[in-house]
């Protein structure tokens, strides 16, 4: 009896599939007035490997939507916004992939990491939709393999030259040493060859890499190791627990390198993490910090305030998925003024790509998309953890 | 043989041929002409994204048979279907991408390298058993990944390498209906294999190396060739399953074959029923689409349970377990025995009590 | 030298804790051959309740521990009364699934719980690092390898002189003779998932005060797999030696062979023994296994 | 004081092991329940104890009494705490635990913790050689050690029904003598009631009191032990070797049909 | 007659235990040959011997002046000898016919390709050997029973199958392990009838059964198996008159 109940349930469920799935193909009507419409899909990991960072990220970017749509939206264009969580599994990020370009038609995507950025990078391409990602790896500069992949901040390679500057320009007594820390995935290796690749240009001595893994529960033998070499400092690409432990390690084993962390292993999440070690861990601001007072906190404070909300709820990730919703939302803005009919993602495409030079009002550096380049920007500030806070202690600026 | 009620109540047989016919009986052929006819029909009235959907599913079914091969029918269990996968669509990539060979030629060759490095991995079975033979396997999964990212030269490393779809002539089969039906041919042809094979001369012999080992020696089977043999030939779906997933997304990077991957793969056999090529399909289609259902689930629920839908991805996680669970302790037979059930039930019916 | 000692006293308190969550995995196999592929949920679970528990309520370390102790007990008796005991007479591949569907059960019960986020425990053990010559240890990884001696004392007297403990241990020879005993195979099973599940819960609070408590920390489960084919799935000495050998062989592979390979060694090193103890000695270093008769 | 009435047992819910089984055991008896291989033998002792179950079987119908009480569906444990203690075939020591590990675990369900080491010595009485080995893991012992024990240990349980399968398997002959000595003595001393499965008629019929004989599942004879022995049926087919009329019984008849393998 | 079997000085250790001591016996082709004694006597390790599960740690096995004593079991299986289990060893989520043909399996030869796409040669053989195969299953008279999985049958009839299954093989030696276990008077008359026409047709029969009345009927030859040791070795006649045999296996006084 039990297994005849258990069937019903079963089949009851494949027949609710079927009734959905073979229903409805987007076709773009039913929308109010006149008004052009455009589909954009977010691609979250809320619980997932990088659901801490993730969280607030895709929540930046609801929120700005729905900022958006509380002070009226944008005139004659009717923006949806869809979001799911694909808890950083491959296999989800495809399936939902396909939901949103086959159902739901969907003009632009807004991904997060590297799994499922580089996961998609190539149909993406073939279906024409721009997908813009929270992974700045530099591989997807390339155009050619790339083309239709945006990121707002500066790619981590940029991020890792920029810090390798500021070493050789701050850097006080004899020549600085450098060792890389990071893991062993698409995210972890990114900018390692290009940050050797500059530092050999520059000048500054990479002594040491180590691989310590996103789930390591200790990187002794790694510090150890890389104290042989007696760095002076140590640029770390990971999450933020992985960070933790190599700062916690650190101290155990009395290691004086300083430690400057590229924008993953920054964050408010790092020192509620890692505590009083995180103290002096300097790191890769590629966004404002919520408590800053900069112009564009103006209407992210307004809208936090209709939601009894204050920027105390908010951190660095928040601001990075509003800025990036903000940006994309530019370039449809620019898609729907340059054509009448549906807008399609080669038309998000060509929006995005004529966006120059916007101000983010110190959310973030001021972006600018062409043809040949779909990474916003090059800069970043360097900033350092002070009595249990993020302060920027540079400008926005490039290695250039 | 007519009964009063019209029905065919029962196959009468004049040869042994006829007996051991694929198709022998007039509802059996009837009913795969119908299948038939729906998997080629269905682009012309399913939605783009259901075939989409559909192409995923058939896509998993290969590789689900496969690992039934292995683990429904010969008894050897694997969690290390992930890497194989991977062995599969990386063979597929560095064939294609690097050396240039026609994707027609890169399937059938992914699908006969993972056949070897699958029987290679296979060796320690005749050693190992049950638990320890899923540890192996588990390990093995590890080591291959481990060595897909470290041979950067062959593989590209971390970052993956690029695909594309294949091509007829000038024909790219890049929408998602042709890609559709390339995966059902081979899917076909997997599963006329798949159920040829288990009820041949080998389908016997791996069902004996899995209900008894010793009495299968005595049965003179080499219990050493036929493990191998079903790693390898397990392996070979896989890799073909491998293969044509690759060329689907157009990438590959070691993030797709994760362990999560070999969990899905033996949810699959096993809510589809072990031992059943017809369960393969089941628990393929069953667990590839069960987020989708989950989603309109909640998404219909949302009006009541606002921030269901945050945590979707928790809440489809939670209900896969408990799917498994249900599945072993109420219907270990899986959906196969629950489809068969149902059949007879029908076939019986008025007369089912 | 200094670097070499370092090391291995690296291996050794890191050892400890794969020593003390591999524990828990032999338990439950020894008395039910159940290898428990959920022991990372357990252990995550443990750590959040422990921390849980400790955040909201302000209760002294040691009492929010027992709480916490108490929940795992009954984590693990509806564990095996919901999920193992229904399943007793199933094949090895339905055991091994359904710990696996239980480990994807109690995953998303956490996310949905807890979140996705890290948190950390309140200061327990002081973080300054005690030296001992030139060797340095944090107090945590200290208290983690006490914990484990005192583990290893408690259970060896524990199934040398309980009841309780031959039961168990007449269980995990031969369940029906056990049976013909008198014993409750039954209530033995259960009492067996729960003290796996106390083990896990104490590792969970220890690990969670190393590296905070996260999802990622399930990943310990897996982990630990290699220790206990390396020790024996069905020796408790054999976890925590093997917990041990694997701390110090991991470590030394971070310290002198990642180098040379250009990292990454040490996390897959544990796999490649797995690999050769399962090709040359397939119960593991303490493990009886058993001789097949026709 | 047992009373086992017209039980049917099935293993895996097909295949009938017992058929109509009945047997009673008296307060302080020995009775011996002999047959051949797949008789039903150990299945009519496990349906008793209540092991039937571990072994996939089940009792479909009839009833097992002990005591005025109906034992059907009890767990084996309730059924020890009731007083009957079931040594199974093939001796199931626990081989890693020490032999006084053993005998400690037959005191399982005892309440009065007190005396156990008091009955430990008790049983060292019994079987001397096992005090000399009590440190040792039972699994490192000779077969008739581990059968001693093995009786030990259900002595241990001060049962008041000893159920006793195959004592004699794969022990030496002297050694068998010797156990069933014991076996009888603490009959004798104890008074525990025994009911004692044997293949070995000759040292079985010795001892005890009554016997039954089992085929397919059912009682085919039983009697006073000394009417067992004078039978000329137990004679040829449990006791000894056929005599020359019975070989003349088959008759050969198939010349005619030529098998084809 | 021509020796089919020769077993030389085997011994069989497990651990510290022996199993079998210095065993030596000769089996003649053609012929019932029963071996005895009494539980735990060593009778399945010498048939495991036999069969290649076991592999003797001394002594040797020839069959057919060809020395198979470190031959795998499966190989064995191809020069002719097979075997039927004392506790049934059926696969037994199979059907019987699968069971059967799974007798056959080293008289085929299709393999996996051949196999799986079935057509001509392939399904040629399943169909000839099929027809093997129904002729056993007439003469076990499995008829009515040949689709249902083995797991389903009443023990009496999975014991035939056992049997059958053996003799799918087209053996030549075939053994047999207590095949009347169990059974009552009408089925074990129908066994006997049957070993007897196995030797009809020329097979060999080894037998191991309990039932000394019908073990002393249907044999040419006994071996008489004693903690793990012969102690008697001969015709019926002279087995019985073996004082040895009669004081360890009878036991001494009887009564």
């Amino acid at each position: 009896m039990k297994s005849k109940k258990f069937l019903s349930l079963i089949i009851g469920l494949v027949v609710l599939v079927f009734m959905a799935a073979c229903g409805d193909d987007a076709d773009g009507s039913g929308g109010s007035g006149d008004d052009q419409e455009v589909t954009i899909g977010t691609l979250a990991d809320i619980t997932g490997a990088t659901g801490d960072t993730g969280t607030p990220y895709s929540e930046g970017q609801d929120h700005f939507f729905e900022y958006l749509e509380s002070t009226g939206g944008i005139d004659g264009l009717d923006i949806t916004h869809l979001s799911e969580d694909y808890a950083y599994e491959i296999s989800d990020a495809q399936r939902i992939y396909q939901q949103y370009r086959d159902r739901d038609g969907v003009s632009a995507i807004l991904g997060w990491g590297t799994g499922d950025t580089e996961a998609l990078r190539q149909q993406v391409a073939s279906d024409q939709i721009p997908f813009m990602s929270a992974s700045y790896s530099e591989n997807l500069k390339d155009l050619d393999e790339s083309p239709y992949n945006f990121f707002v901040a500066a790619s981590y390679s940029d991020q890792g030259r920029m810090v390798l500057e500021w070493i050789k320009d701050n850097h006080e007594g004899g020549d600085p040493t450098v060792a890389l820390l990071y893991n062993d995935t698409g995210f972890g290796r990114s900018p390692i060859d290009d940050i050797k690749d500059y530092a050999e240009e520059i000048g500054v001595e990479i002594v040491d890499e180590q691989i310590i893994d996103l789930a390591a529960t200790d990187a002794q033998s790694q510090l150890l190791n890389m104290e042989e070499h007696d760095p002076d400092y140590g640029i770390i690409q990971q999450t933020w627990a992985a960070t933790t432990t190599i700062l916690r390690d650190a101290d155990t084993l009395d290691i004086d390198t300083q430690f400057i962390g590229l924008n993953q292993a920054v964050g408010e999440g790092l020192i509620d993490q890692a505590g009083d070690l995180s103290e002096g861990f300097m790191g890769v601001l590629t966004h404002a910090l919520p408590y800053e007072d900069v112009p564009g906190m103006d209407e992210y404070i307004e809208y936090l305030d209709s939601q009894d909300m204050t920027v105390d709820d908010i951190n660095m990730q928040h601001v990075a998925g509003w800025v990036v919703a903000k940006v994309m939302v530019e370039g449809v803005k620019n898609a729907a003024d340059s054509t009448d009919g549906e807008i399609t993602g080669e038309d998000v495409l060509a929006g995005l790509e004529a966006i120059e030079d916007l101000d983010l009002g110190g959310l973030a550096a001021p972006v600018t998309f062409t043809d040949e380049l779909h990474a916003g920007t090059e800069e970043i500030r360097l900033g350092i953890v002070e009595d249990g806070q993020w302060k920027a202690i540079t400008d926005y600026d490039s290695y250039r | 043989m007519k009964s009063i009620l019209g029905k065919n109540l029962g196959n009468y047989r004049t040869s042994y041929r006829a007996d051991m016919a694929l198709l022998n009986s007039r509802n059996k052929k009837i009913g795969m002409v119908i299948l038939l006819l729906v998997i080629f029909l269905l682009p012309m009235f399913a939605s783009n994204y259901f075939i989409g959907l559909m192409t995923l599913c058939i896509i998993s079914s290969i590789g689900a048979i496969g690992l039934n091969i292995l683990t429904g029918f010969t008894g050897q269990i694997s969690i290390g279907v992930g890497a194989f996968l991977g062995v599969g669509g990386y063979a597929s990539a560095i064939l294609t991408t690097s050396m240039g060979y026609s994707f027609w030629i890169a399937l059938p060759l992914a699908g006969i390298i993972t056949a070897i490095i699958g029987g290679l991995f296979g060796i320690p079975s005749l050693r190992l058993k049950g638990l320890y033979l899923a540890i192996a396997t588990l390990a093995a999964q590890f080591v291959i990944l481990f060595i897909i990212r470290r041979w950067v030269s062959l593989t590209n490393g971390t970052s993956g390498m690029v695909l594309q779809r294949p091509t007829i002539g000038d024909f790219a089969l890049s929408s998602n209906t042709s890609y559709y039906y390339l995966s059902a041919i081979a899917f076909l042809l997997s599963a006329f294999y798949a159920i040829n094979l288990v009820r041949s001369r080998t389908g016997r012999a791996f069902f004996a190396v899995r209900d008894r080992d010793m009495a299968a020696q005595i049965m003179g089977i080499n219990l050493f060739k036929y493990k191998v043999m079903a790693f390898a030939i397990s392996s070979f779906f896989i890799g073909i399953a491998g293969s044509l997933l690759a060329h689907y997304t157009m990438i590959v990077s070691p993030e797709f074959y994760e362990i999560n991957v070999s969990i899905q793969y033996l949810a699959m056999i096993l809510i589809g029923g072990l031992g059943s090529v017809f369960g393969s399909i089941l628990g393929a289609f069953f667990i590839t689409l069960l987020p989708v259902v989950l989603n309109i689930i909640v998404g219909s629920l949302s009006g009541i349970l606002t921030d269901l839908s945050h945590i979707l991805s928790a809440f489809e996680e939670f209900v896969f377990g408990a799917v498994i669970i249900l599945f072993l302790i109420f219907e270990p037979g899986g959906l196969a025995h629950m489809w068969s059930n149902t059949v007879n039930y029908f076939k019986k019916w008025p007369f089912s009590y | 030298m200094d670097f070499f000692l370092q090391i291995l006293v690296t291996g050794i308190v890191v050892g400890s804790i794969y020593g003390l969550v591999a524990l828990g995995f032999v338990l439950i196999y020894r008395s039910s051959d159940v290898l428990n592929l959920a022991n990372g949920e357990f252990v995550l679970i443990g750590g959040y309740v422990c921390l849980t528990i400790m955040t909201a309520s302000n209760l002294p370390f040691i009492v929010a521990l027992l709480i916490t102790l108490v929940i795992s007990v009954l984590l693990g008796f509806s564990v095996e009364r919901l999920v193992i005991r229904p399943l007793k007479n199933a094949p090895v591949i339905s055991i091994i699934m359904a710990t696996i569907g239980l480990a994807s059960l109690l995953g998303g019960l956490v996310h949905m719980v807890w979140g996705h986020r890290t948190r950390t425990f309140p200061q327990v053990f002081p973080s300054e690092p005690i030296h001992f010559g030139g060797l340095i240890i944090t107090p945590v990884y200290l208290w983690s390898f006490i914990t484990v001696l005192v583990l290893l004392v408690t259970f060896t007297l524990f199934f040398k002189f309980s009841k309780m403990g031959i039961a168990m241990r007449a269980v995990a020879d031969d369940a029906k003779a056990a049976m013909s005993m008198g014993i409750s195979v039954k209530n033995v099973l259960a009492v067996t998932w729960a003290i796996a599940a106390v083990v896990a819960a104490i590792g969970g609070t220890l690990l969670g005060m190393i590296n905070g408590v996260g999802p990622i920390m399930a990943t310990i489960g897996l982990t630990v797999l290699p220790v206990v084919i390396l020790g024996g799935l069905d020796s408790i000495g054999g976890a925590i030696i093997g917990g041990f050998l694997i701390g110090i062989i991991q470590n030394l592979a971070g310290g002198y062979l990642d180098p040379m390979v250009g990292g990454g060694l040490k996390e897959v090193v544990p796999f490649i023994i797995v690999l050769l103890i399962l090709l040359l000695k397939p119960y593991g270093l303490f493990g009886k296994g058993g001789a097949e008769r026709v | 004081m047992l009373k086992v009435n017209n039980v049917e047992a099935v293993y895996s819910k097909m295949i009938l092991a017992l058929r109509g089984m009945s047997l009673e055991v008296p307060k302080g008896k020995i009775i011996a329940l002999l047959g051949s291989n797949g008789a039903g033998k150990s299945t009519t002792l496990q349906s008793i104890s209540g092991l039937l179950s571990s072994d996939g079987g089940q009792i479909t119908d009839g009833t097992v009494e002990f005591e005025g009480e109906t034992l059907n569906g009890k767990s084996p444990d309730a059924i020890v705490k009731s007083g009957i203690f079931h040594c199974m075939e093939g001796r199931h020591v626990f081989p890693h635990l020490t032999v006084e590990e053993n005998l400690t675990a037959g005191a399982y369900t005892r309440k009065d913790r007190r005396n156990i080491q008091k009955d430990i010595d008790k049983i060292y009485g019994y079987f001397p050689k096992l005090r000399d080995l009590k440190k040792r893991p039972a699994g490192l012992l000779s077969g008739g050690e581990q059968q001693m024990l093995a009786i030990g240990r259900g002595l241990m349980a001060k049962p008041k029904l000893l159920l006793l399968d195959e004592p004699s398997l794969g022990i030496a002959p002297l050694l068998v003598e010797e156990i069933f000595e014991n076996i009888k003595q603490i009959n004798e001393e104890e008074g525990t009631s025994i009911l004692v499965v044997e293949q070995n008629a000759n040292v079985a019929l010795k001892i005890a009191d009554y016997g039954y004989i089992m085929e397919n599942g059912r009682v085919v004879m039983q009697g006073e032990v000394d009417r067992l022995l004078e039978d000329d049926e137990v004679q040829n087919h449990y006791l000894g070797i056929g005599t020359e009329e019975d070989q003349k019984e088959v008759v050969y008849k198939s010349k005619q049909e030529r098998m084809v393998w | 007659m021509v020796k089919i079997l020769q077993i030389e000085g085997i011994s069989l250790q497990f651990g510290g235990v022996k199993a079998l001591n210095d065993v030596s016996f000769h089996i003649e082709e053609g012929e019932i040959f029963s071996l005895i004694g009494p539980n735990g006597a060593g009778k399945t390790s010498m048939l495991n011997c036999i069969s290649g599960l076991y592999h003797p740690s001394q002594g040797s096995i020839k069959y057919k002046d060809e020395e198979i004593t470190k031959m795998k079991a499966y190989s064995r299986t191809n020069l002719g000898i097979a075997r039927a289990f004392q506790n049934i060893a059926l696969f037994e989520h199979m059907s019987v016919l699968d069971n059967l043909m799974l007798g056959r399996h080293t008289l085929m030869k299709s393999g996996p390709f051949s196999g799986g796409f079935y057509f001509g040669k392939a399904e040629k053989e399943e169909v000839d050997n099929r027809e093997h195969v129904e002729q056993v299953i007439e003469f076990l008279d499995l008829q009515e029973i040949r689709h249902t999985p083995v797991e389903r049958l009443a023990y009496g009839q999975q014991k035939r199958v056992e049997v059958g299954r053996a003799l799918a093989l087209s053996p030549e030696l075939i053994l047999l392990d207590e095949p009347m276990a169990g059974m009552n008077k009408v089925e074990k008359e129908r066994m006997a009838q049957l070993i007897l026409k196995m030797k009809d047709n020329g097979i060999t029969v080894v037998l191991i059964e309990h039932d000394l009345g019908v073990v002393m009927r249907l044999s040419d030859h006994i071996a008489v198996l004693d903690f793990g040791k012969q102690i008697g070795f001969g015709t019926p006649n002279e087995v019985q008159e073996n004082p040895e045999v009669i004081k360890a296996y009878i036991g001494e006084n009887v009564s």
